[in-house]
Formats: C-alpha cells, structure tokens, sequence
C-alpha cells in the first residue's frame, strides 16, 4: 500500500529530521506511531499524507511511484487518504457540518446525500445538535471529534491520525479507538500517532518508533521484549 | 467578545477559503470600476474619433479641386479641361460648380449678396471626384491641367488632409495604448490580489490540497471570487460612463458647438458591455493563471 | 511549500499584531497620500484666493475717487473740494490727479500721444485716502462733494469691490469646507480601517487582553501602524503637491497673463507641512479613538 | 485568591455551561480540573482568568470583586495570571522568543533583563536552539513548551494549565509537573484541566470535577473514596 525506500527528510538548510527510512505498509494493517517530542512523527505523517515531498528516497503509494506522478493523479490519490491533525486544522469561519462535509465535496458527491452522510456521522461522535456551530465556538474535545468526523467521512483507504484522543477524556478516546479498530477490519490501513501508553498497552498493533531520524519496529504481538529493528513490516 | 466580531456562518457565500471576509474587497472593486470607466472612455475615444474624422474627409478624400483664377476662365479652356480630366484613368467624374454651389460656397464670406453675383470676378472651380487616391492618378491630373489650363492651381488636399488623419489616427493609436494599458494594469493588480490572498489563506489552501482538492477546484474559488468582484466593479464603471456621457450631451446641447459632436450607432454602444465584459474576462484570466501558478510550488 | 508562502520573523517591525502582513495597507497609503495631495491644494486656495483679492483690492479698498467731468473742470473748484474734503474727519489724503499719473492712466487708451494732451478735454481726478472705510465717511465725503461741485461723480468703488471680495470669499469658504470634508473623510476611513483589522485580528487581541496588556498598550499597536502609515501617505502627498505647484508654475511661467500669479510668503510655505501633519494628526486621533472604543466591549 | 460565588456562565442564548457554581481556591494550593469532553473546563478557566464575565455570580480575585473594578486595574489583576490555553494561542507571525517575552513586555519589563529570562527559560524546556523559528515551523510538542514557557516566565501568582501534557510525551510531561509542583511550592497556586490518569493518579492534589454544570470535589488526600460534594476546598 505505502512503501518508503530509503526515505529523507529536511526542513530547508536544517539537519535531517528523517534519515533513510525504509519500510512497508501493507493494505489492512494497522501501526502505531510513537517517539518522544520533535521526533519526527508529525513529519513522517506529513509525508504519508503526500503533503510533502521527501528530500531523497522513493515513497509509493497505492502502488505508484510518487516522484513520477502528475499533480492531478496525486490529487487523486490524496483522495483516499483521511488525516487527523495534532492541531485540528478546521476552517474557522465555517460550521462544523461544513467542515466535516469538504472531502466529500471534494470529491464531487452531490449535496444530498453529503448531507445525510455528514449528519449520520456527527450524530455518531456526539455533535449531532451543534453541526451549524463555528468551531472557535466549540470545546477542545469537541473539535477534536469534528477533525476525526472530517477524516473519515469519504473512506479513505489510508487513515492517518496525529494524537487523535490528545483532548478526549477516557471513554471517548476508547470509543474512537473502537471506530479506528472497525475500520480497520474493514479494510482501511491505520497509522496513528500517540504517546497515550494506556492506547498503547490496551491494542496489541505494531508500533512505528522513532528515534533520532531512526525508524524502529516493535511487534508486540510476536515478541514482548523491546527488539528494534531496521527492518521491513 | 466573540459577539462583537461575530462572522456569521454562511454557507451560501460558499468559499471554502474566507475570501468574502478580507478587507481589501471594496478596493479591488473600487479600483475595476475605475478601470472599467477608463477603458469605456478610451473605447468611445477611438470610436468617436473615426466618426469625428470621417465626418471631415468624407468627400474630400476621393476629390480633388481644380480652380482656375477668375481673369483666366475662359469657357472653352474649361470645357477642354473637363473634357481632358475625364480621360484619365481612375477619375469618375469631373464637373463645374454651378453658381448655385459657388453662391453656397462663399455666402458665409460676401453674405447673401446674389445681386452683386454678376459685377464679381469669379474664379472656375472644378471638382475632380476619383475612383481611388493614388500618388499616379494626382500626378496624371496635375500633368494634363497644367497642359490643358497653365494658370490652374490644382488642390489635391493632400497635405492638411494627410496632416489631419495622421493627428486622428494619432490620437487613436494613444487611446488603444491607454486601453491595452489599462488591461494590462488590471490584470496585473488582480494577479497581485491573488498571489497575497493565497499567501495569507496558505494554511486553508495547503489543507484543501492535502484533502486531494484539485488544482482547478482550488483555481475556482478565486476565479469565482475575483469574478463576483469584476463585475460588481464593471457594472459601477459602466454606470459612470454612462453617467459621463449623458452630462457630456446634456452639456453640448446647450452649448451647442463647444464640443464636438459624438454620436454613436446602435452597434457601438455595445461597447459599453463589450469593453467592461473584456476586462473582467482579463481580471478573471489574470486570476487563473495566478492561482494555478501559485498552486504549482505545491507538491 | 511553507518556502513559498514564508513570511520572515522580524521583531524590528514591533506589531504583537501582524498588521504590517495585512492587505489593504497600500490603499491606506495611496487613500492618505491623495487626501493630503488635496487638503494641500484646498489650504493653498484658501491663502492664495486671500492675496490674489488683497492685490485687487490694495490701494482701491482705502481710497475713494471723484470725477469732475471735463466739461466743467475749474481749477478753484477743484481747490475748494479739496479744501472741503481734508476737512471732514477720517480722510487722510485728497490729491488731484496731475498730468503724468493722467497719462499712465490713460495710455493704455490713447496711446503715448502727449502732444495731444493739451487739445483733449480732460476731466480732474480727485484721489482721497480715507484711514477707514465705513458708511458714514463715504457718506459724508458725498455730501461735501456734492455741495462743492454738483456736477462731480463719487465712485466710492462699494459695488464691484463688495461684490469681488463675496466671490473671493465665497470660494474660500468653499475652500475650507472641503478642507474639513477632507479631514472627516480620513478620519471615517481611518476608523473603518482599523475597526475592520481588529475584527480580523480579535483572537491576537483577545490574547494580548487576557496578558494583562492595558487597553493603551494594544491601542498604540494601531496608532503606531496607522501613524507609520499617514506619514508615508502624507509624504507622497506633499511630493504630488509640489510637482503640481511647480507644473504650473512652470506653465504659467511660459503664459504669462494665463493663470493668476499665486506667490506665497515664507511663512505660508509651511502649509505644505503643517497641513498633511494635521490630517496625520486626524488619522491617529480617529485610530486611537476607534481602538479604545472597540476594546471598550472586551470584558 | 479566588474566590466563585453563585457562578453562571450561558453562551448567547445556549443553555446553562456552568451554573451556580461556589468555591474557593486558596493562595498556594495546587487542584486538577476534570470533567468529560465540553463539560465546561475551558469555560471555568476563561472565567479564572477573567477572559470572560460570568453571566451571574460574582467572582473575588486576589481580595478584590471583579464585577467593581476598573479596566485598568482588571489588566494590571491579569498579569499575575498566567495560562497555557488547549490550543497554545501562539502568535504565529513572532519568533518563539518573541511570544515568550510578550507577557515581560507587557509588564514592561527592560529588553535586557527580557532577553535573559526568556533565553534561560527556553534553554530550560528544551527549546534553546530554536527560538527563533515561527511556532508554525515547530513539532506540535514544541509549541505546546512554548506555551507553558510563555505561561510560567512573568512568575503568576495563579497558573492556569489546559491539557498542558496532551502533546507531549511522558518524559517531558512528568518533568513539566516537576516544574508545576516547584512553582506551587514557592507559593504560586495551579489550576490544572487534564483528563491523563496517569498525572492524577501520580499526584495527591484535590480534583475540581465538573458534570452537567456543576462543581464537586474530591480530595484524594483526605479520602480515598470518591465522594462528591458540592462545598468549599
Ligand atoms: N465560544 C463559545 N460559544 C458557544 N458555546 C461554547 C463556546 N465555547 C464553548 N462552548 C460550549 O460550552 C460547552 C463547554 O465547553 P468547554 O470548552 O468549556 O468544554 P471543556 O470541558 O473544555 O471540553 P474539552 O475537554 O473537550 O476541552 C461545550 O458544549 C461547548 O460547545
Ligand atoms: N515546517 C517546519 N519547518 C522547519 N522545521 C520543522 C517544521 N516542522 C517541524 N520541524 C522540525 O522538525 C522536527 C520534527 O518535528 P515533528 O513535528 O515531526 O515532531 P513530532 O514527532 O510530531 O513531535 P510532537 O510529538 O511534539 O508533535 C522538530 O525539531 C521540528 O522543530
Ligand atoms: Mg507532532
Ligand atoms: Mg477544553
């Protein structure tokens, strides 16, 4: 699905935040991204997401090279991406109906059935009666959830997530954990960042570590000793 | 607080990048229907000047006159005269003005003073009428007048008349340079306009891109937006030239002679839609490929 | 993607605000710099109208002209006008118009035929001098006149002197109005701009209040931006007044007679400065008002 | 220090977010606030830090009723509040230096005495050798240290944390409340809103807990049982 060879990262004339990560995300799977404060999770994210290009290596997506494609083949294959970002990134000055209905727009569906798409699923995160509301209006957690409704409103194939339950209280984070989970069985690949140890010890899914550029794998599921390694997934 | 600088939710205004909420909105529009207003003026400006210029040469350019000094004229040397001018190849006609059109010639100058017609010394005036103006046909007229009638001074009209459709066209040509300016300037302003607001909503932008917003949906909202405000801007331009105009002739008609005389067909009034219509079509061009450029250095 | 859009991190701009980023600062300028263009040439207008009248006017507005017809000049007359005139309390001259101030005045008619003086019916011009004008020495001045020399005409210069000094003054008046529309107009303009940039920006405001910053402190935030702002307007302003005042000077320097000749004193140059400082002066007043006000809403 | 008296607070025409709400919170005492997701946490801190009036009630802070003060003296009553905001609220046009050294600024504080503090300060969380990159341009661990820098470096008498830990990891965390605890020690008081067990489990300070408007407390110190009331700390 997603296939880093050898991948690098550098913000300008600064030092590599990304060096040479390889690895392989097959279709279903499901990682958690981890690593302490400026590590570089948000970056790697950022290049998963296509929002960025790498300084050096190849990233394939969905089977294709990404450095080969044309700007509108990209577009179409951000299509099938959903991201949650650590700082929401809403649009302020529309309501959250709005925000959550953009992708589908994006893509083209028509306004009705975007409507019952968009209101079924903020029904589902609890904000069913403040869909006309401003964002800048709403609570941290309530936000959080517009970002998390936005993400996976169009089915992506490819969810990403940035400290996703940061500003959820325990029983929410849980809940969405529950909806990352479905989803997954029901094909879409998951990459979710956090430092929550309470996620992470309750799900037993591999665990992306990164550390001074460095990507290391841990699979709790075959292993329960701490073994990094270089390797592929 | 938040009540003081309320922005209500409006998904009718449907831009998905605030837009329809910067400042800079009523300059832009401020600035199209100047645009608008000068170009009209400088599209009339040419139009009218083919008119004003038409009305002097017309039936000059294709004639020529001919006058034989009034201790001169002897009937059969005009005769001969006409008789030889007609030979010529390109002249379609070649007549003596008739005292009639003599009397109406000079009148402004003696009055209407027909009694004293017969006691003054009138010169022969002939009117040559050609097919063509051409340096060959003149100097083949000037040849045979000069053999036929050695007294005759022959009026081409050539130099003033030369002199006035180089100034007309002159004038022209300057008013085409201030139109194409103008355009040039809006679309400039426009481009700047664009790049700045894209600059500012970078954030939003950057997110409609990762959302896989294509680089045309992304494009639309400023064409949309910068096409909304062009014609908002256009539709104040042409209401102030038409305004202009209307005082213009209100102004020559009790002033009768102080300006000069400008009317339009019923075609060229259509440049009041045509040349605002252009310029917003410019505007919204000059958007385009701003927008598309900027999106460009996007990865 | 953040190289394109990169906004550089000074801290020498000084705005906690990012007001220096905003769109709509140029119009700001180029919108101040024409109203100081203005507010200059509204000030000049309103001192040059004043000294164009004081040279009409100079010598005419203290002095009153008797005319006593050729026909019946004679010289003890004339003498016992005087006489009778120097009486009457207020008049601090009252001369006979000699041979030489006769012809300078009357030259510009006759010609410099001198020779022919002697044979020309020449009536006597009696110039008086009043230290003030009011209704009752002119009345009295006619009185005197009339009992001395009937036949004697008194052109107290009342009637075209009023009436050019109410169109002078007129125009003044017209002058200071849009003086003050000029500075009514940036001070709205200067409020909407600033009460628009704190809407835009209410969440750094927001921010900075809940710091502790005082409504002073965020209040000169904006006086200093639109302060910044005015003065470079202001600048260009005055840059346009003078190359308008040079222009035609210049124009009127190879025309003389064309325009009237507006010469201003040392003092009144200062205008140029003093004027485009007061609107300066009016924009930061409206700003520092603006933003009290609005901030006044914040809990 | 603070002192809530009958406290309600209604958005517009919305229901009642926190109604009669009464406590005190005495100078040098150290408290947690939690509450589910859009219980009303920010709502209760934007009216600690007099971000907002109540809609009824009256608010006593440092000894004075802040219904009766002057705006003046309400600004000078603010800059001894400090606060880290759940969505860092930093300025994104000014270097990190910058947004720490307002709150000096705003006192009025000298450049050079400004510069000092605020270099120690950074060095100290971490942030030394990039204060003077845009937050924009920073991981979203970084920027939340700013905020805290930002909070802490004018020395508040009240300190006033949202979620200060929710973007970072639990090293840097735990030394963060190792910088809270010390700062309550030399007599600053701490309001903290967090929802992370880990952090309330660790440390024995009362918990202001807010559902469906209200206010109870609960004082793991003196009581292991949860046991709510609706009285004074
Ligand atoms: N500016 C506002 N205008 C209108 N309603 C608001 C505003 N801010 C908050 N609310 C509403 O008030 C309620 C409480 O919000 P608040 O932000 O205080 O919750 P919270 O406890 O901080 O939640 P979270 O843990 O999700 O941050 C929510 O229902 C929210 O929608
Ligand atoms: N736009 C940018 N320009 C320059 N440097 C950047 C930019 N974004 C991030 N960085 C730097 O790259 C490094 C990695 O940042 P990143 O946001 O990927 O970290 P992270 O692992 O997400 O951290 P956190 O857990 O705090 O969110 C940091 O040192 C950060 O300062
Ligand atoms: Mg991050
Ligand atoms: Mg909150």
């Amino acid at each position: 699905m997603i296939k880093f060879e050898h991948v690098g990262l550098r913000y300008g004339i600064g030092p590599e935040v990304l060096s040479d990560i390889t690895f392989t995300l097959t279709s279903g799977s499901f990682h958690f991204l981890c690593g302490p404060s400026g590590a570089g999770k948000t970056s790697l994210m950022s290049l998963l997401y296509l929002g960025r290009r790498p300084t050096r290596g190849t990233i394939q997506a969905f089977g294709q090279n990404t450095n080969l494609l044309s700007r509108t083949d990209l577009a179409a294959l951000r299509q099938n991406i959903g991201v949650i970002f650590q700082d929401f990134r809403l649009l302020p000055h529309m309501s959250a109906f709005d925000n959550v209905a953009l992708p589908l727009r994006i893509n083209g569906m028509n306004e009705k059935k975007t409507k019952a798409h968009v209101e079924e699923l903020l029904d589902w995160v609890g904000l069913g009666d403040c869909m006309h509301r401003l964002p800048p209006t709403m609570s941290g957690g309530q936000q959080q959830r517009i970002a998390v409704a936005r993400a996976v409103i169009a089915n992506p194939k490819l969810l990403l997530a940035d400290e996703p339950t940061g500003n959820l209280d325990d029983e929410i984070g849980m809940k969405l954990m529950g909806l990352f989970e479905q989803l997954n069985k029901m094909g879409t690949t998951i990459v979710i960042a956090t430092h929550s140890l309470q996620i992470l010890d309750s799900l037993p899914h591999s665990r992306l570590i990164l550390e001074n550029g460095q990507l290391h794998i841990f699979n709790p599921s075959t292993s329960s000793t701490t073994i990094k390694e270089n390797v592929d997934v | 607080m938040s009540r003081i600088f309320s922005i209500s939710p409006k998904r009718g205004v449907g831009y998905d990048v605030p837009l329809h909420l910067k400042l800079g909105t009523e300059f832009l529009v401020l600035l199209i229907s100047l645009m608008a207003f000068l170009s009209i003026l400088a599209a009339t400006g040419i139009v009218g000047l083919g008119h004003i210029t038409k009305a002097w040469t017309s039936g000059l350019e294709n004639s020529i006159t001919i006058e034989i000094p009034a201790a001169n004229v002897s009937e059969d040397e005009v005769q001969s005269l006409l008789q030889g001018l007609l030979k010529i190849e390109g002249v379609q006609k070649a007549q003596r003005l008739g005292q009639k059109d003599m009397e109406k010639l000079l009148s402004p100058w003696l009055g209407n003073v027909s009694s004293l017609w017969e006691d003054l010394p009138i010169p022969a005036l002939i009117t040559v009428t050609i097919s063509e103006r051409n340096a060959q046909i003149t100097s083949k007229i000037a040849v045979t007048t000069r053999k036929i009638s050695p007294n005759a001074t022959v009026d081409a009209h050539d130099a003033w008349l030369s002199d006035l459709l180089k100034l007309a066209n002159g004038l022209r040509l300057v008013s085409l340079g201030v139109f194409c300016l103008i355009m040039l300037v809006t679309a400039t302003v426009v481009a700047g306009a664009v790049r700045s607001r894209m600059a500012i909503h970078h954030r939003e932008l950057e997110l409609l891109h990762i959302m896989g917003a294509s680089d045309s949906y992304i494009t639309n909202q400023f064409v949309r937006y910068i096409l909304v405000q062009s014609l908002k801007g256009v539709s104040f331009g042409i209401l102030i030239g038409l305004a202009t105009l209307g005082l213009l002739s209100l102004i020559s008609r009790n002033n009768p002679g102080t300006l000069p005389e400008m009317t339009l067909s019923g075609a060229e009034w259509s440049l009041f839609v045509a040349v605002p219509l252009l310029l917003a079509i410019m505007a919204v061009m000059a958007a385009r490929i701003t927008a598309l450029r900027v999106l460009r250095e996007m990865p």
